[in-house]
Parts: C-alpha cells; structure tokens; sequence
C-alpha cells in the first residue's frame, strides 16, 4: 500500500491537528513511558526494602563527572536536533542536514563515553552480579544505551538516504525529522533522570 | 446448609477460623446461583419468544429496562455487602489476629524442593542452632546436635503433627522458591516465599490425618510435595513429641552397610 | 482513496498499476486485510498446537502413570531439548508436564488468542468498519506480524533447544523460572511478541483516531471497534512493565543479578550464587500489572465480535449502546488497578487486600453491564440463529458463569479455599474458551464471506456448535468441584492427594469430553477449507448488516471501498420503524 | 540458568575427549595391587538416623529398621566404609570407558551404590526400583547437570556421551530432590584404578601397571588425607593404611555459608 492512499500521512487531520506519525509516535513515547516507569519503580522498590543499599558514588566507583559531561552532550545534540527541524522549517535541507549529523555526532560522543565508562567498570571487575546497585545501573544505563543506538540509526537514515525524499515531498520529510526528534528529546529525558537517580543520590 | 452435604462440595472444615471462609463461599454461591438462574430464564425467554419466525418482526424501540437498573444497583450493594460484611473483617481475624504466643505452639517450617521441614523447640521451648554445614541425610535442616537446646528438639519432614484444641502458629520460610501452604481441612493457606518468614495460625476441633498440599507450583515434583497434618489429643502429642526427640545415638554399621 | 480500487475493484493489484510479485502480495504484504488473514491462520494454528499439548496432558490427568498412547516414545526422542515422556514406557513425566502446562499457558494466550482476537480480527475489521483504505502504518502493521512469527516459532523451537521447554507455568514466578531450564527462549520470544503487540497497538489506536470515514462519529462506531480502541491502550500501557521485567529475569538469568533472586537460596543442597537481595514479589507485581489487563484484551474484542453478531441477527439495535461503550472504557482504566488480586495468598496487608478486592468488585460492575445490555438486546428482536449467532448467544452464559466465578476468588476470605485450585483454572477458562474462543468461531462464520466472497456451510456450522457447546461445560464445569473438593492446579498426579483421588472420576470425564471436543471441531476444518472452494458466492452484504465493512465489495479490493463511503446513521440501524426493509447501512443517506 | 551452558561445554569438550579415546587403544592393565584399610582415629560424629515417614512408601519398605546416614558410618572396629581411593597422578595410558555402564538403583528410597567410581565417558544406568516418584538431580561441578524424574516402579534412564560425565572430577553429588536424604556420590577418573572401601574398611585395586603413583582417598563425612606415594612392581602388592584423626576441610560438596535457616 502507498502511503499516498492513506489520509493524513503528512497533512495534520482537521480535529486531532496531528498527522498520523506524530500521533504515533506519542503513542509509542507513552509505550516507552510505561517501561522505563516500570524499571524506575524496580529499582526505588527494590532499594526502600534493601537492608542497606550500596551507592554508586561509593568509594568513587561511578564517575559522575564524565555522567555530567554525557549529559551536557545530550542535552546539546537535543538542541541541535530541534536546529535540523527548524532550518528545515525554513526550507534548508544543507543545514539541517548538518544539524543532523551534529546530532549524530554528539550521540557518538555519548557512546563513547559510555563505553569508557563501562571499560573502566569491567577493569575493576565490576559487573552486573556485583551488587544490586550495579544491577540496576547496567540495565538502565544499557536499555538507554540500546535507544541512542536507535535513535542514531534513525538520525543517521535521515541525513543520508532518507533526505532524497525532500526532493518529492519536503513536508513529508520535514515530518519524519519532527518525529526523530521527539524521540530523541524523550531519550534525552530519560537520561536526565538517570544521572541524578544512578549517580548523584 | 444444603451444599455442605455434598462430598463433592468444600472438604470437611475442623478449625476455629474456617467456619468463616465456608459461610462465604456457600453465600457467594448461591447468590451467584440465584443471579444465573434469573438472568438465564430471562435469556431462554427471550431466545424462545424473539425467534424469527413467520409473521415476527423486530421491534427496534428500545424497552425502558428499569428491572436491568435495579438488577444491577442490586447486584453492587450485595457485593458491597459480601465485601464489607464478610470478606474483610474475616480475612482481618484469620491473617492478623494471632493468638497469645505463650497460648500457642510454634513451629518452624523451612520448605524445600520438595519436602516441608518442620522443626519442633521440645519441652524447653528453645530452638536448637541450625546451621546448614550440619544438613546431613538424617539432618534435613541442619540442627547443630552439639547445642544443649537441640536435646529435645524434634525435627519431621511433611509430617506436622499437632494437639487438638490448641492454637498453632506455624513460621514459613523457604529454601529455595515460591512454595505455598495448604491445609484444606484448615482453611490455612499462605505463599511461602524465600527470604521472608510468614507466620499463620490456625487451631484444630477434631483430631485425625489430613493431607498438607503444595498449591504453588514449585518445579518438576510439585504434585510430590504432600505432606500430612496428624492432629492428636494434647496427652498424645506430648508422648510423641517425647518419643521423637533428636538424641537417637547409631549402632555400629556392621549389619547396616552393603555397598 | 486507492486509485486502482476505483477502477478494477476485484483486481488485487497495487495503487502504480503493476501487479505485486507472490511475495509482496501474501507474505510480505502490507495490506491489512492479507496481514489480518495472516494472522489469523497463524493465530488458529497455534490454538490447535496449544491444544494438542493439553490433549497429551490431560491423558496423564485422566490416566496417571499410563504409557501416552501412539505418542508417547516419540516424546521421548533425543531431538527433543528434554524428554517429555519415559524412553522405555512413554509415561508422560512431571517434568514434560510442565513444560507441556507452560507452553500451552503461553501459546494459548499470546501466540493463539490476541493474534486471532486484535491481529485477525483487528486487522481485516477495523479499517473497513471505520470505512478506511488501509491502517495507518502498513509498513509497521507488517513488521508486527513479522515480529509475531518469529516469536511463535522461537518459543516453539525450545521444546528442540537444549533444556528443552520452560516448566514454570505461563507466569514464570521467580525464583522458580530464573533457576529453570528453558526460561532463557521463553523471555527472548516474550520480547518479540510483545514488541509485536505494541506495534499494533499503535496502529489500530491512530487509525481508529485519524482514519474514520465522513461522518463516522465516535459514538457512530460499531462496538466491535470500541473495543478494538480500548484493547489497543490496554496492551499499550499494560506489556512495557512485562517488558521490563523479562528484561530483569534475562539479567538475573545470564548476567546473574538478583533483581528477583533473594540472598542465600539453597537450591536442591546447594548454596546459589545471587547474593543482591532482591524480591520474588516484584515478579509477580510487574507480572500481573501487564497480566490482568491482559484478560481484557483477551475478552473485550470477543465481546465486541459478539455485539456485532447479535445486532445483526436479531434485527435491531444494540440496546444500552452507550452505556456498553462507556463500560469497556470503565474496564480498561479499572483493569490497571486490580493486578495484585492475583496475589491475596503472598501475605498481603489488609489495607492493601482491602484495597484490591475493592477495585476488583467495582469492575465487575461495568462487565455486568456490557453483558445485561446484550441480554436486553434480544428482547424484542427477530432472532435468525445461524452459525455465528450460536456461538455468540452461547458466549453470553458461558462468559457470565466466568464473571460470577471470579466473585469468590475476588473475595480474599474465600480466596484462601480457592486460590490456585482447579477453581481457578474454570473459572478463567470459562472466560477464555467458551467465551473468547466462542467469540472468535462466531466472529470466523460471520466474517468468512466477507474475506473470501462465500458462505461457509450453515449444516457443518450446527453440527460444529452442539457438541463443541457441550464438550466445552464438560471440561470446565467439574473443574470447579474439583477446585471446591480442595484439588491444587498444575498438579502432575491428582491421585496422590485424597482431594484428588474423590475427584479423579471427574479428571476421566474432563480428558473424554476434551478428546470429543477436537473431534468436533473437524467438521470446522472441514467447512472452513471446502467453503473455500465449493462455498455459495454472495455480493458484498450476506447478512444484510448495517456497518461500513458490509459497503465493500467481497473480498474487499486493495484500498477496500469503490467509492469513499461516507456515514448518515448509527451503526445498528435495524428495522428502522416505518419502513418496508429491515435494516439501514450506516452509508446510506436518509432519503435512499 | 548455567545448567545449559555448562551442558555446552560438557558436551564440547566430551566430543573431543571421547574422539581421543576412541582413537587410542585402551591403557595397559598390569598384575600389581594396591590395598589396605581405612581407618577412624576418632569418636565417630554425632549423628540422627533417618526418618522415612516422609513418604508412606519409604516409610513402610523400612519398617523396623534403624537407617543411618551412609555417610556417618563406622564399623565396630573403629573402620570406615564409603572412602573412595583413586591413583592420582603417575597413570600414563589413556584408558576407554568400559562398555557396561555404571548402575546407580534407586531401592528403598537409597542410592545403591551410596559411592561409586567411574570412568570418564562411561555410561550411567539409573533404574527406579521403588514404588513411588524419584527425582535424580546431579551436581557436578566441570560435568553436565541432569535433572530428571522417574515417577514409576522399573524405570530406567541411560545416559551417554554428552550426558554422562567425561571430565574427571572426585565426587560429583547425585540428588533426590523428593526424599531430601537420598545421596549418592560418583568419582570420575580418566582410568579403572579406584576403589571404595566396605567391610572393615578394606579397598583394594587391582591390575595396576607396576610404577609409581600419588594415591587420593575421600570420605563424605570425613573428607580428604594428604597424597600417598605408592611404588608397587608388577606381580606386587602394596598396601597402605588410611588413618583419619579429624575432620578435614575438602569434605563432601556441601553447601556453605548459607544464614541460619531456622532464621
């Protein structure tokens, strides 16, 4: 089936104002919502009942100061997200493909980070098993990490092929790239609760 | 009541508390009954008398069901009634009123794949250690012998043998996984659950041997899992409690041993 | 609108004109109807697998210890990841019992009901009740079905992994499921299916939202899309929390954290290796948030389905339409709130019992409504029992002999009698099988000339319906004495409790009806495949019903409608008074 | 969760070793013995008999009888029976699993035999001769994990190649988790050179090669003595006597550090 048959592909719908993407992938961000809410409350759950809880700022073995320098990262590639929309907005496929790529970039650098992060870790025989505050940090951390890898891809998708499509039909794409960023800005959330939850208290 | 009589109706009830529980799941059921059986006639009437037939058109105005109303206000106050009336202040008594601890018996039940342990404290009424390095063949829970309050202490596996007209608190704890407790004829049932102790509490009316089933699924031989509840007039249960006691020394294993 | 469909409706052909090859067309296809058949097959397949293993289970029931006739050394074979039977004497053994009650737990409820209710149905209903051209992702609709396959197959496929099948039950508990063989496959397919669940929740949520033809109001939807709506949130917001904790009993599993794993477990004598103190509790509670509402989803679209049926058939609106609409809502915001019902016997408070018994209670409420509506419905109608109106009629007592047993096992007093008994296992199959599987068998004779163009058989259809209404009270109505009698479910041998060896003559009867039951479900296969063939070819509006699906030519072209219908009336316009015919469609104007 | 991953390698690693031992022809059996006593130098342990009246069964084949842990055991004469002794080192052939398997009967709700040695490889043939429902749940550490039941009188379960054990390990524990007290222990050697110890605590070993060898014993309840060396000439007999003053700590596989259980 082409999307051409099927209403609202692109134009918003008279009542709801929303085109049917974006009305989905609110839907999908409430789905997403409801897991991570489900993992918080594991780990608030399981660390009121623990006897005694073991912190992650204990005896330093989170860094929180490469977690904070994530952070600005994300923060930034959200705004630079919001950038590629609106340079698109004004009809500038150039610019908001670097926007994109910005973006791109800047997950990676999270990546990269995460992965020092994880390394130093393992290096000190850290892991998963080793007590239920690590236990809850590496499911998080990694579930998130999991997502920035998606949202890559999906950035990644736009800036490279998926950008012929602004040739036909500019709004279309204006859209998938709207939608991309809503994504990410909630991937971005999510991490703005997990630092303070994993590293700070 | 009429239902009670039925063998293939609630098992026999002799405890204190159990009364409860029966009086309402027999009032459940006949509200139930009665609600299916009007409801039904209904149905059947309608099914019966509305059939397409020759000369039968439907009828699209809508009837004014005020009978439906009434049937449903009707069907939520009686549920109110059972919850309100019945079900919370019984569960309040049967889960959280425990009787006097110097009233009662206490004994320890340490579940397992898949057997019950239970742990008698003897006349002293003091636990012997357990420490599980000690768990051997005829040791199930690991009682530390050497502890002068082990002396007297009494140790079965699946059999909980307990005097009639007496209070019994039963403490659950689990080695492994989710087991769950149950005494039919008691109307005892609980979760036993790994890391958490539990307590129940129950009191027998009439003496006898009756089966304690698993009603949590607990691996390959949970439908092994049975245990048997020997309820015995208090003068019995004192002489068996004497007979059972720990300190049973081995004879040599000449005759015992073949390879 | 699709530009084919306006000018060669009958030609499956794609909007550019040029035929799709075989594979774009029925496998990897992205139109909605061929998804919803897809699903359907794959849905109805897997019910007869989950079946088949109940079969061999319930011959261990009726005759313990007795060699598995035919079978029995087969299950045995060393391509199994675990033998199921003895090798020597074919004896079913409890270890291959478990696993048969796991799988057919799992499969029944995720791989065989809700494809066939939301992904069947759902799929080919929806859009062409709301009078659309398609779902509003295609694409995504595909990829839910391919994420649904490969999970079927993948759970499927343990039964040959090493370890063979998981033996936890369907609710995989901690510590048990975490400790057994198997469990590793089920979390991994679990994750697939729910992602394919998600997806189409989405789905069906915007198209229902955005797609709905002119003048099809919200409150102009027929009831079966209502229900579809309020399904789509419920597995929406209710399988994340599943998701999350499949993700925490992987860990446990494979990384060996103890989100669920206590400190200091002794397994089988031996000391295990979580050390992090976590809580079985948490399990059950993440669990069951997804597992009640999944009830709904499991019964609300057969409701819907049978809603549909019976205004059809007794040739008159639905009485109390609102009121039925307004009540699954009801349900569906309710049913997030009475999860831990399921646990009374964990050593819960009173508050929190108190609590949950009360909620529990209130949502009986709105399921009483639904069900006194369509009783009402009847009165005054003009009744055509036909094959699918059997079925829906027969779902209404059997669904309320489900609902008026959940009132005692809501009760936590009676609950300690009741809980994990044989009670509970007619109770909720007294909801899923006559009911939902009713639902679902009047929802395929009701639908069937509308996805291939011919009838089914009326005969084969009566001599489907009897015995399966008969053998169906066969096998559930004694479970609820043996459950009463005081006879715990998953239990391998009844015979070795005294509770079981009173009721054992019923296990007999239970196993001989559930044996006549697959027998009569053959003249069923039969009909469903020669209907294919040799059934009567009808035009678009068999059954002379009012809703939108019924304005489209049979089978449905690619885009659906020739010509974009557009909505003047409510949906169940029947024996409109003053009138000479007996039913409006929904897309006819007044005047007409 | 590990059993099948250890189930992998198990059957790996086997794989490889059995295609080894296939490929060379059996080790050399010599004409040399190896024998003695197992002594107790020590009050023998405090200790329970067991109880049956678990399962009605047990209870009622035992009728009448005193049944004492296996692994509490000493006879009048101050001898131990249950110690497996085995060539530890100095064995140079590669020897092929016979081709009978190892019995291990179920009969009285008791492992018969309670310790067994056998050979890497060699099948295992575990038969119920009880009326009632035994689980059999090995707990190897290096060897698959099998957890099975045999819920009938006569059933049998032989278990070959990847599910017997094939890596050498002195003892692996057998478990019925049913009747808690059944337990049975198996040492794998890579050669027929083993022996437990029965009446009077006497062991011996026979058609050993002539050389020198480091010989290990171990007991359930007793644990491990330091090495022996041994030399023995073809034709010879060598004999030692095992004297255990105490407790040592490699005892049986037993679990540790578990809390109180009675809380």
């Amino acid at each position: 089936m082409s999307a051409d048959a099927i209403p609202y592909t692109v134009k918003p719908h008279p009542v709801t104002g929303v085109p049917n993407p974006k009305f989905g992938i609110w839907l999908f961000l409430a789905s997403e919502v409801m897991l991570f809410g489900a993992l918080f409350s594991s780990y608030v759950l399981l660390r009121v009942t623990a006897d005694s809880w073991p912190h992650g700022y204990d005896a330093g073995r989170l860094n929180w100061k490469l977690a904070a320098l994530n952070t600005i990262v994300l923060i930034t590639s959200s705004v630079t997200m919001v950038m590629a929309w609106a340079s698109l907005m004004l009809h500038d496929l150039r610019k908001g493909r670097i926007y994109l790529l910005l973006t791109f970039l800047l997950a990676g650098v999270f990546l990269v980070v995460k992965y020092f992060e994880y390394g130093a870790k393992f290096e000190h025989h850290i892991y998963p098993a080793t007590d239920p505050f690590f236990a809850v940090y590496f499911t998080l951390t990694g579930l998130h990490g999991l997502h920035v890898v998606g949202g890559m891809i999906a950035i990644g998708y736009l800036m490279g092929p998926g950008a012929r499509l602004w040739r036909t039909d500019p709004e279309h794409y204006a859209n998938r790239v709207e939608c991309t960023g809503l994504y990410w800005h909630f991937v971005d959330l999510v991490w703005i609760f997990l630092f303070p939850m994993l590293y700070l208290i | 009541m009429l239902l009670a009589q039925s063998r293939f109706w609630l098992p026999p009830d002799i405890s204190t508390h159990g009364s409860s529980v029966d009086q309402l799941i027999n009032v459940t059921h006949w509200f139930m009954g009665v609600l299916f059986v009007g409801w039904g006639a209904f149905f059947v009437y309608c099914l019966v008398r509305f059939r397409a037939r020759p000369g039968h058109a439907a009828d699209p105005r809508p009837i004014p069901a005020k009978t439906s109303k009434y049937a449903e206000i009707g069907v939520a106050i009686f549920e109110a009634v059972l919850l309100i009336g019945f079900s919370m202040p019984a569960w309040a008594q049967v889960k959280y009123q425990f009787p006097a601890e110097d009233k009662a018996l206490t004994v320890r039940m340490t579940a397992e794949q898949f057997a019950w342990n239970f742990h008698y404290s003897g006349a002293d009424g003091v636990w012997g250690r357990t420490d599980p390095k000690l768990i051997d063949p005829g040791n199930p829970i690991g009682l530390d012998l050497a502890d002068p309050h082990s002396a007297d202490d009494v140790v079965t596996v699946n059999n909980l043998h307990i005097p009639v007209h007496q209070p019994i608190i039963v403490q659950l704890s689990s080695k492994d996984v989710i087991h769950s407790f149950w005494i039919p004829v008691l109307r005892v049932k609980q979760d036993v659950i790994p890391g958490m102790s539990i307590p129940v509490w129950f009191e027998a009316r009439e003496t006898g041997e009756y089966d304690i089933s698993c009603a949590q699924l607990c691996g390959n031989n949970h439908y092994k899992m049975r245990g048997r509840v020997m309820i015995k007039p208090a003068d019995e249960f004192a002489k068996w409690l004497e007979s059972e006691k720990v300190s049973r020394p081995l004879q040599p294993a000449d005759q015992e041993f073949e390879l | 609108m699709s530009a084919a469909a306006a000018h060669a409706p009958h030609d499956h052909a794609s909007p550019h004109g040029h035929a799709p090859s075989f594979w774009r067309h029925y496998v990897f296809s992205v139109d909605h109807k061929v998804i919803g058949v897809q699903y359907a097959i794959t849905g109805l397949i897997f019910l007869f697998v989950g079946f088949c293993l109940m079969m061999v289970m319930r011959w261990q029931l009726a005759y313990p210890g007795q060699p598995v006739p035919l079978i029995g050394k087969l299950l045995a074979s060393d391509w199994l990841g675990a033998a199921i039977t003895d090798k020597q004497t074919g004896v079913l053994l409890p270890e291959g019992y478990n696993a048969f009650g796991a799988m057919h737990g799992t499969i029944m409820v995720f791989m065989a009901i809700v494809p066939l209710v939301v992904g069947g149905f759902g799929n080919f209903v929806v859009p062409l009740q709301i009078g659309a051209p398609d779902m509003a992702f295609p694409r995504l609709n595909m990829l839910s079905y391919w994420c649904y396959l490969p999970g079927g197959l993948l759970m499927s496929a343990s039964f040959f992994l090493p370890g063979g099948a998981a033996q936890s039950g369907w609710t995989s508990y901690a510590p048990l499921a975490v400790i057994s063989p198997g469990q590793t496959v089920w979390l991994f397919s679990m994750v697939l299916l729910i992602t394919s669940s998600l997806l189409g929740s989405i789905n069906f949520i915007v198209t229902i939202v955005q797609l709905r033809a002119r003048g099809l109001t919200f409150m102009r939807l027929p009831f079966f899309v209502w229900a579809q709506f309020v399904t789509g949130f419920l597995l929406l917001l209710a399988f994340p929390p599943l998701e999350a904790a499949a993700v925490m009993q992987l860990m446990d599993r494979l990384a060996g954290t103890s989100f669920f794993m206590p400190e200091g477990l002794v397994i089988s004598g031996k000391l295990a290796e979580w050390t992090g103190g976590g809580s079985p509790l948490l399990w059950q509670h993440l669990f069951w948030f997804l597992a009640h509402p999944e009830v709904y989803v499991l019964i609300l679209p057969a409701m819907g389905i049978v809603a549909e049926v019976i205004a059809n058939n007794t040739r008159k609106p639905l009485w109390g339409y609102r009121s039925m609409v307004y009540s699954a809502i009801f349900l569906g915001f309710m049913s997030f709130v009475v999860w831990a019902h399921h646990m009374f016997m964990t050593g819960m408070g009173t508050k929190l019992s108190a609590f949950f018994q009360t909620t529990t209670m209130i949502i009986s409420i709105p399921s009483v409504i639904i069900l006194t509506a369509l009783v009402i419905s009847l009165w005054g109608g003009s009744i055509r029992f036909n094959a699918p109106m059997l079925f829906a009629t027969a779902f209404l007592p059997m669904f309320a002999i489900g609902g008026l047993t959940g009132l005692p096992l809501a009760l936590t007093t009676s609950d300690i009698h009741l809980h994990d008994t044989y009670y509970v296992i007619g109770h909720f199959h007294y909801v899923v099988a006559p009911g939902t599987i009713f639902g679902i068998f009047a929802g395929i004779y009701y639908w069937y000339p509308k996805v291939t163009g011919r009838m089914m058989n009326e005969t084969l259809g009566k001599i489907h319906f009897w015995p399966t209404f008969l053998c169906m009270n066969g096998i559930f109505l004694p479970m609820l004495f043996q459950g009463l009698v005081g006879l715990s479910r998953r239990t391998y041998d009844a015979t070795v409790y005294e509770a079981g060896q009173l009721v054992q003559g019923m296990h007999v009867g239970i196993s001989w009806a559930a044996w006549t039951l697959a027998v009569a479900q053959i003249p069923f296969i039969i009909n469903f495949f020669i209907s294919l063939r040799s059934g009567r070819k009808v035009a678009e509006n068999p059954w002379e019903a009012t809703t939108l699906e019924w304005a489209a030519p049979s089978p449905p072209p690619h885009g659906n409608f020739v010509t974009e219908p557009v909505v003047y009336r409510d949906p169940y316009d029947y024996s409109p008074p003053g009138r000479s015919i007996d039913f409006l469609p929904q897309n006819k104007p007044q005047e007409a | 969760m590990k059993r099948d991953t250890i189930r992998f390698l198990a059957a790996a690693t086997a794989g490889c070793w059995l295609a080894a031992a296939a490929a060379s022809a059996g080790g050399p059996m010599g004409t040399a013995t190896i024998k003695g006593t197992v002594q107790l130098k020590a009050p023998p342990a405090a200790a329970m008999a067991i109880k049956m009246d678990a399962d009605p069964f047990c209870n009622q084949v035992n009728a009448g009888k005193v049944v004492s842990p296996q692994g509490k055991m000493v006879f009048s004469d101050g001898t131990l029976p249950y110690a497996f002794v085995w060539i530890k080192s100095g064995i140079t052939g590669k020897y092929d699993p016979p081709a009978d398997p190892l019995v291990i009967n179920q009969e009285g709700c008791m492992y018969k035999p309670h310790v067994a040695g056998m050979v890497c490889g060699q099948s295992i043939l575990i038969k119920n001769s009880d009326d009632t429902n035994h689980n059999i749940h090995s707990q190897p550490k290096k060897n698959p994990v099998f957890n099975f039941s045999q819920p009938k009188k006569d059933m049998t379960r032989t278990l070959t190649g990847n599910d017997t054990f094939t890596r050498p390990e002195v003892m692996v524990k057998i478990k019925c988790d049913v009747h808690p007290w059944m337990s049975a222990y198996v040492g794998v050697v890579e050669h027929p050179f083993f022996a437990v110890s029965a009446q009077g605590g006497k062991y011996e070993i026979k058609n050993v090669p002539g050389g020198k060898y480091k010989l290990g014993i171990w007991h359930e309840e007793w644990g491990t003595l330091p090495d022996v060396e041994i030399e023995v000439a073809d034709g010879a007999t060598a004999e030692h006597v095992f004297a255990y003053e105490k407790k040592t700590a490699a005892a049986a596989p037993r679990e540790v550090g578990v809390q109180d259980l009675g809380r």
